[in-house]
């Protein structure tokens, strides 16, 4: 009966964030703009940091939530240049 | 178990009245302090409500006001005991720079609370505050805006303070 | 199993699918904020205090940075509409 | 279980159920207040010490900050919509 602890329900629910947010950034609604593709490509980061989470790596997903935000302004950044610079 | 059903009823009122005199009298209902807040006030008095009460939901929503104080007090205290109240107060005048309010709301609101929870603290014990808290926000923020705007901007215009 | 973990991992569900299926901006931001919510909530009942701190001290930088390219990328979509047509001529 | 956390469970599942099923943009904020209000609640009721009472201030001191941001950006977009028509 003690199947279902925190822990297995977490790795779940990781895996279940991970396989909806990939398939929702390729197929999703209106995703031909790149910024709404972007804000679709969180999800799968956050399923990926509860499956760090499952596996008690403490460091790794330290790391991993610190690294994501400089990660989002390089790709905001990267963006928008694009729409300047193309006529 | 009724009488913890009856402890709850009890601490809700009293946080509700709280915040709500503490707030009202520091002038929320008045004018947006944040630029945020004058968007919800707007699109709350075109669904049907009070203006003025629109002004003091949105304001709950950008800075950390008396509701906000009075959920920490509740927590600090059942953390820490008494004097949890002033590292409470310390803490949400900061928030309150972050946002940038002046925060005199806050502070004031933290203090009160502490000490009506001490008053209180014989016969209820400090978790129902903060359950009691909860409940009382649910009620302004969660449960039907423009009603609970109107009740707000009724509230305001009996005190005086718009 | 207690009554945190449950509801974090409700929000968790619900975030995650209302991010998608939104399709303005400033919906899919605040239906993130409530994935982050979630994600802090289910943190702090593995007892990982300090992961959870520094993950909510990050959460607004991550959300503003958000918001301003969003506001930089509506502004700049806006303007580029009306001249499109004849300011490559002049540039060349 | 306790009638404290039952209570604060239930308004939390209302709350998230409303804030995915609302349509405005504005209106949805109130909602999130209340949200942060009550798993400011649940964290210090699970961990009972001052260190968890610590996290559920830091917790909820910087979720203010980013619903200030986003009611000041919604603010802003309904300028530029305004005015480039």
């Amino acid at each position: 009966m003690n199947t279902m602890n925190l822990v297995v329900l977490t790795t779940y629910i990781g895996y279940f964030l991970l396989i909806i947010g990939v398939i929702g950034a390729i197929f999703g609604p209106m995703t031909n703009d790149p910024l709404k593709r972007l804000l679709n490509i969180e999800v799968p980061s956050m399923g990926v940091a509860l499956i760090f989470l499952a596996y008690n790596e403490t460091l790794a997903l330290m790391t991993y939530i610190a690294v994501n935000s400089v990660l989002m302004l390089v790709f905001v950044r990267a963006i928008i240049k694009n729409e300047e610079l193309e006529a | 178990m009724e009488i913890e059903v009856i402890k709850l009823i009890i601490a809700s009122i009293i946080c509700w009245i709280n915040f709500v005199v503490v707030d009202t009298y520091f002038g929320l209902p008045k004018k947006p302090g944040v630029s945020g807040a004058e968007v919800i006030g707007k699109k709350i008095e075109k669904i049907g409500g009070n203006i003025n009460g629109g002004y003091f939901m949105g304001n709950i929503v950008c800075s950390p006001d008396a509701s906000a104080g009075t959920l920490m007090a509740a927590i600090f205290y059942y953390a820490m005991g008494f004097e949890g109240g002033l590292i409470a107060a310390l803490l949400i005048f900061i928030g309150n720079r972050l946002c940038n309010d002046p925060g005199y709301a806050g502070t004031i609101g933290t203090i009160t609370a502490t000490i009506l929870i001490y008053l209180c603290s014989g016969f209820i014990e400090p978790q129902y505050f903060i359950a009691g808290m909860v409940i009382a926000i649910f009620t302004i923020q969660g449960f039907h805006h423009a009603y609970a705007s109107k009740l707000l901007g009724s509230i305001a215009k009996k005190m005086g303070r718009i | 199993m207690d009554v945190l973990p449950l509801i974090s991992i409700l929000s968790c569900i619900l975030g995650g699918i209302g991010v998608i299926l939104h399709t303005d901006y400033i919906n899919k931001i605040i239906m993130f904020a409530f994935l982050e919510a979630g994600l802090i909530g289910l943190i702090t009942s593995f007892y990982y205090l300090d992961v959870s701190i520094i993950s909510s001290i990050l959460e607004p930088i991550g959300t503003v940075i958000l918001l301003l390219g969003a506001l930089k990328y509506a502004h700049l979509k806006r303007t580029k509409k009306k001249y499109s047509s004849e300011v490559p001529i002049l540039a060349r | 279980m306790d009638i404290v956390i039952l209570t604060i469970g239930t308004i939390m599942v209302i709350v998230g159920l409303r804030i995915f099923l609302t349509r405005s943009r504005a209106l949805k904020l109130p909602y999130v207040c209340c949200l942060n209000f009550c798993m400011a609640a649940l964290i210090v009721l699970y961990i009972k010490s001052p260190m968890g009472a610590l996290t559920a201030v830091v917790y909820f001191i910087s979720s203010t900050i980013s619903s200030n941001a986003i009611a000041h950006t919604i603010g802003e977009m309904k300028k530029i919509e305004k005015t480039m028509k």
